[in-house]
């Protein structure tokens, strides 16, 4: 069994809104050393494969079907065998 | 030390009660199932006696209060549901689930019923925007609202929202909801039948909001924040789903009755519909579907998971609801049966694990009619006198500035995060004096609206419950629409105070007699008491929603002047009623003196002269002067009917009395030369006062008083200034 | 002629949709379940407005898996006629029937109000009862509605006249004011290469009828119509 | 400076509709292996802090203020000196 946790961001490029409003909201409570805020998804998983390998293809079809949008999205993943 | 049944939240004398009502000590179980279903939020134990008052009958009525909600008819076999109910603990606490999940509810009211749910308004009530505090708040629970109205497809078509101090610490979140059903489909809230199934529906039981009933019945304090396992998430999906499939269920006619588990979940819907149905029930837990392991029996049957429902189906047509639901992607399970002993049995698997009489949950809840004694806060404020005031020089300032003070401005900044359009009905949408929804398929139209002045409860509860029903029955009926009745939810501080419950009894005489004069009774309601923080109570706010008819659609009206060269009057009188208006309260910081009078024979006369003269296409535009006065009504029919006015006015009063003071039953109406003598006529037939103000004309809005201009201010600049407060507060 | 009217749980606007098709225009139309495969006999196919499974993870990524979209697919490629309206647009991206993909409004809020869309193509079977320059109002209701296309996409999108409608003044001007959600090069609508698909954000279902503040919606309606009347040609 | 990874979710127990609406379309694609989706947000931040315990003690107060809300949520964070 493997938890995935998986990060799924804007492309580099792509303009994050909800990464400058949080930026703006930060700056607004007077965190002035904060910059570069980007906001994007994380999720969890837990997996039934037979190895890491197989755990590991599975996820990034996964991730390429669904759960990132290719077109504006990156996405990473790190597998925790449980 | 403190004991169980206190900790629960119940008095010695109440755990007594209990233990005469079953002959013996209650268990762990049934001592929580009473704890719920005696609180405050869901006996109203303190308030029932005091809501008895409120007119409820009428030959529109189909449904008075003890329902889910109340319904009346609106001919053509066809009716409306409709309730409001708050959240607002949960609310201050958790602003965006809070208010997302008091929608889910109070939807759920409505479609148990067999309703199509077609409009949600929301009531809402905050401190200062000048704090941060409440701008998170209000930003949560207006995008709450948002997101689940929207997602669940019901358009959030009204409603209003009022800043004031008070609500710092303990904003007011009411949401209404409006469904339309035919008659033949109406669905109660009852278990009968024995040996008919129970059935659960819809989402799957989780360890949400256990002991919520509870917790929306304490005052808010620094401990609140620890109390956090009380809120809970909604899904509007599953909601739309759930909606669908019980509209569905109710069609095929398979079902005897339903309700939504709310407020103390599975108690409550089970003990209350088997109260109804003069019936019992016998219900296994274990067969409740779970969406987490290890619950205890009290746990499942205390959750206040949303998106549930207890279904009663006729014998046999078990089979077609499980049919029904898989349909949506949904569960149903049975998970007991009617019986005829009156007794709730609740079983886990083989073993009995509580057994109480359904209705010593219910009816033998004590009831309890505190002291109430008026309040001391009260000589000070009466014996203001505005008089005392320094004269105005700058009205245009003070117009303004009224126009920016975040009460009066415009709301747009709220509603056009609604969705008020999906379903295609909403002919006028928010920002109006009422909101109208066509009847597809039909000549008619509906009218909806929520009301309260709290600032005038504060000042006079009596007086200020009853502005609250009339003005909601006059912003119906400057829509077009006859006002049909009354939904109520009655937010206070803390009953056991004397004058808080002073202030209670007040305000429902109060209403009650404006429902009593105007036709309009009370089908539905709620009450949210122990609105306090630290010690200190909201003003009272009796929220009045309210529902009318209009017969045929094209005889509707807006409040926007419509065409140059318009004449313009005010049907009603202006008297000398500075106190408790805006104008003190914002300009001066006074929230101060005695609040407008109202004469309910007047109220009725100008209502019927205003509908009147709406039916028979007299009038261009009609609306409702309330916050702000005369000068603030003129302005709102100017800016949105994107014309200027020129108005004169000869008066007794003072310029600052004729402009800001807030006289009730009035209307500003604007008519076509031709029809200014008809008008006249029939406003001379229902003795209704009928003074002429001035004409529709220019970029302007121009004010003159007994021949010195006192306002002259560009429309633009009006406007923007209306338009933009609320934006610019939140930066 | 046929209209059908795709439902996905959570979709809220297909009774709109329908209302309009079958009550004003006065055609044909079914409702088509999400989980029907067989999209046969119909003319045009409507993605309605909504939330479709509720919007959650991403804006009409599991609305797309729907057994219904491999005969959307299908149809379209068939040159069948296809809108799909706001949470339709995000289902067709999704799709990938359509190019770009849809972000959250630069805003952050969901807003419902009437816009401003300039015509920019009039030779599609959606707006040939529009001439290119005109100006329609109809209103929106999203809280992701911020198109965006890479740089390369569009170009081409510009290139081949796909932008149907851009966000514009009342006057017919393209301003950052006038754009609600932040979309690139203000974009409210965009066809197919082929011109047979298209995705708007904005309702037209919504203001199809005089009594509801406009009629400018039922030109789309109309338009289809005509070019089925047609036989699917251009006059 | 330092980057801060923060990952926030729902608690454990409060219902997570996101989750189950995803895990429920994996299911449909035929990912029978997956279960206990959960839907949170990721973000990421350049934080200028003189050392790693300022940057600790920032990032810890700037979730509790802003970016998770503690009634409902939790986070965890990492800090990656950049
Ligand atoms: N202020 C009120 N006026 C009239 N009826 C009321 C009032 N408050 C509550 N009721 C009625 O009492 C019943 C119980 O209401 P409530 O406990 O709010 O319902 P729920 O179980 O949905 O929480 C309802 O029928 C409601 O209409
Ligand atoms: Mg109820």
């Amino acid at each position: 069994m493997f938890r995935a946790e998986i990060k799924v961001m804007l492309k580099k490029g792509v303009l994050d809104p909800q990464g400058g409003a949080v930026e703006r909201s930060l700056h607004a409570l007077e965190y002035d050393n904060v910059s570069q805020v980007r906001v994007g998804k994380y999720m969890e998983l837990t997996l039934d494969a037979a190895d890491r390998e197989a755990a590991k293809q599975q996820v990034r079809e996964m991730c390429e079907r669904l759960l990132a949008n290719p077109v504006i999205e990156d996405y990473t993943f790190d597998l925790v065998e449980v | 030390m403190t004991k169980l049944w206190q900790e629960m939240g119940l008095t010695d004398y109440e755990y007594n009660k209990i233990i005469e009502l079953l002959g013996r000590e209650p268990n762990y179980t049934e001592l929580s199932m009473f704890s719920v279903m005696w609180s405050e939020h869901c006996s109203y134990k303190h308030s029932r006696p005091v809501l008895r008052n409120f007119p409820t009958d009428g030959p529109q009525v189909l449904q008075g209060p003890g329902e889910n909600a109340g319904v009346v008819d609106i001919g053509d076999g066809q009716a409306v549901a409709f309730k409001i109910e708050s959240h607002n603990h949960p609310s201050a606490i958790e602003p965006f689930q809070g208010a997302a999940t008091g929608v889910g509810g109070i939807i759920r009211d409505v479609f148990t019923m067999g309703a199509r749910p077609i409009a949600l308004l929301n009531s809402l009530r905050f401190g200062s925007l000048d704090r941060d505090r409440v701008k998170y708040l209000f930003n949560g629970v207006v995008s709450g609202i948002s997101w689940y109205g929207n997602c669940i497809g019901i358009p959030t078509v009204g409603g209003e929202v009022y800043f004031n101090d008070s609500y710092t610490g303990n904003p007011l979140v009411n949401a209404m909801c409006v469904g339309l059903l035919e008659h033949k489909d109406l669905k109660k809230g009852v278990a009968s039948g024995v040996g008919n199934p129970v059935m659960a529906v819809g989402a799957r039981t989780g360890r949400d909001g256990i002991h919520g009933a509870t917790f929306a019945s304490e005052e808010l304090s620094d401990e609140s924040e620890e109390k956090r396992p009380s809120v809970q998430v909604g899904d509007p999906f599953m909601e739309k789903l759930l909606l669908e499939a019980c509209l569905e269920l109710i069609r095929s006619g398979a079902v005897i009755g339903m309700q939504d588990m709310g407020a103390a979940g599975l108690v409550s819907s089970s003990c209350e519909m088997a109260t109804r149905g003069g019936s019992g029930m016998i219900i296994d837990v274990a067969k409740v579907p779970r969406r987490e392991e290890g619950m205890e029996p009290y746990e499942v049957l205390l959750s206040e998971s949303q998106e549930r429902m207890l279904v009663i189906p006729k014998k046999g047509k078990e089979q077609l609801v499980k049919e029904i639901f898989a349909k949506w992607g949904l569960e149903a399970a049975v998970i007991g049966r009617v019986t005829d002993d009156g007794m709730l049995t609740i079983m886990d698997g083989e073993k009995k694990v509580a057994a109480v009489p359904a209705t010593a949950l219910t009816d033998a809840c004590p009831v309890y009619e505190p002291e109430a004694r008026k309040p001391a806060y009260l000589e000070q404020t009466a014996a203001f006198t505005p008089e005392s005031l320094p004269a105005v020089e700058e009205y245009n300032d003070v117009l303004l500035r009224l126009l920016a003070s975040p009460t009066i401005a415009s709301k747009e900044w709220v509603y056009r995060q609604y969705d008020y359009m999906v379903r295609t009905n909403t002919v006028v949408g928010p920002g109006s004096d009422a909101a109208v929804l066509r009847v597809k398929g039909t000549k008619k139209g509906v009218a909806v609206t929520t009301d309260c002045n709290s600032l005038y409860c504060y000042l006079d509860p009596f007086t200020g419950g009853a502005i609250a029903v009339a003005e909601a029955a006059r912003n119906l009926v400057c829509s077009g629409a006859k006002p049909l009745a009354v939904t109520d939810c009655l937010n206070f501080g803390n009953p056991e105070k004397p004058e808080i419950y002073w202030q209670f009894k007040q305000a429902v005489a109060g209403m009650s007699a404006a429902c009593e004069k105007l036709g309009t009774p009370v089908v539905s309601g709620n009450v949210s008491f122990y609105n306090e923080t630290n010690g200190e109570a909201i003003y009272p706010t009796p929220v009045v929603g309210m529902v009318g008819l209009i017969e045929n659609i094209e005889q509707r009206c807006t409040m926007d002047f419509k065409q140059e060269g318009d004449l313009i009057y005010l049907l009603g009188e202006t008297k000398a009623e500075l106190g408790g208006s805006q104008y003190l309260s914002v300009i001066y910081g006074q929230d101060a003196g005695k609040p407008p009078q109202l004469d309910l024979d007047l109220e009725a006369a100008v209502q019927g002269c205003c509908l009147e003269a709406i039916k028979r296409g007299l009038i261009a535009s009609a609306h409702d002067c309330a916050e702000g006065g005369l000068a603030v009504a003129l302005a709102e029919c100017a800016i949105s009917g994107r014309r200027g006015c020129s108005v004169g006015v000869s008066s007794d009063l003072t310029a600052t009395e004729v402009l800001f003071s807030e006289s009730q039953s009035r209307i500003v109406v604007s008519v076509t030369p031709e029809n200014e003598k008809e008008l006249l006529a029939l406003a001379g037939e229902y003795n209704v006062p009928c003074q002429k103000l001035g004409i529709v004309a220019g970029n302007d809005l121009r004010i003159m008083v007994n021949g010195t201009e006192v306002v002259s201010v560009p429309l633009d600049k009006a406007e923007n200034t209306w338009r933009e407060a609320i934006a610019c507060k939140l930066g | 002629m046929k209209f059908g009217v795709v439902v996905f749980p959570g979709s809220n606007c297909d009774a709109d949709v329908k209302y309009v098709i079958d009550q004003v225009l006065k055609q044909p139309v079914d409702y088509i379940w999400h989980q029907e495969a067989d999209v046969s006999g119909y003319d045009c196919l409507v993605l309605p407005g909504g939330f479709s499974f509720g919007d959650y993870l991403r804006i009409g990524a599991i609305a797309r898996f729907s057994p219904v979209m491999k005969g959307v697919e299908r149809f379209a490629r068939d040159g069948g006629l296809v809108i799909g309206i706001c949470n339709g647009f995000q289902i067709l991206l999704e799709a990938g029937l359509l190019p770009g993909a849809m972000k959250i409004n630069d805003n952050l809020q969901f807003r419902c109000h009437d816009t401003f869309l300039r015509v920019e193509n009039a030779t599609t079977p959606f707006t040939g009862r529009m001439s290119a320059g005109q100006v329609v109002k109809i209103p929106i209701a999203h809280g992701e509605g911020n198109y965006y296309a890479d740089e390369e996409t569009l170009a081409e999108l510009e290139k081949n006249g796909q932008v149907v409608f851009r966000y514009s003044t009342p006057e017919g001007e393209i301003t950052r004011e006038a754009n609600p959600n932040g979309s690139t090069a203000n974009i409210a609508g965009i066809v197919n290469k082929e011109g047979n698909v298209l995705g708007m954000m904005p309702h037209p279902e919504r203001c199809a009828e005089a009594i509801l503040g406009g009629e400018d919606g039922k030109l789309i309606f109309q338009s289809i119509v005509d070019w089925l009347e047609r036989g699917g040609n251009s006059d």
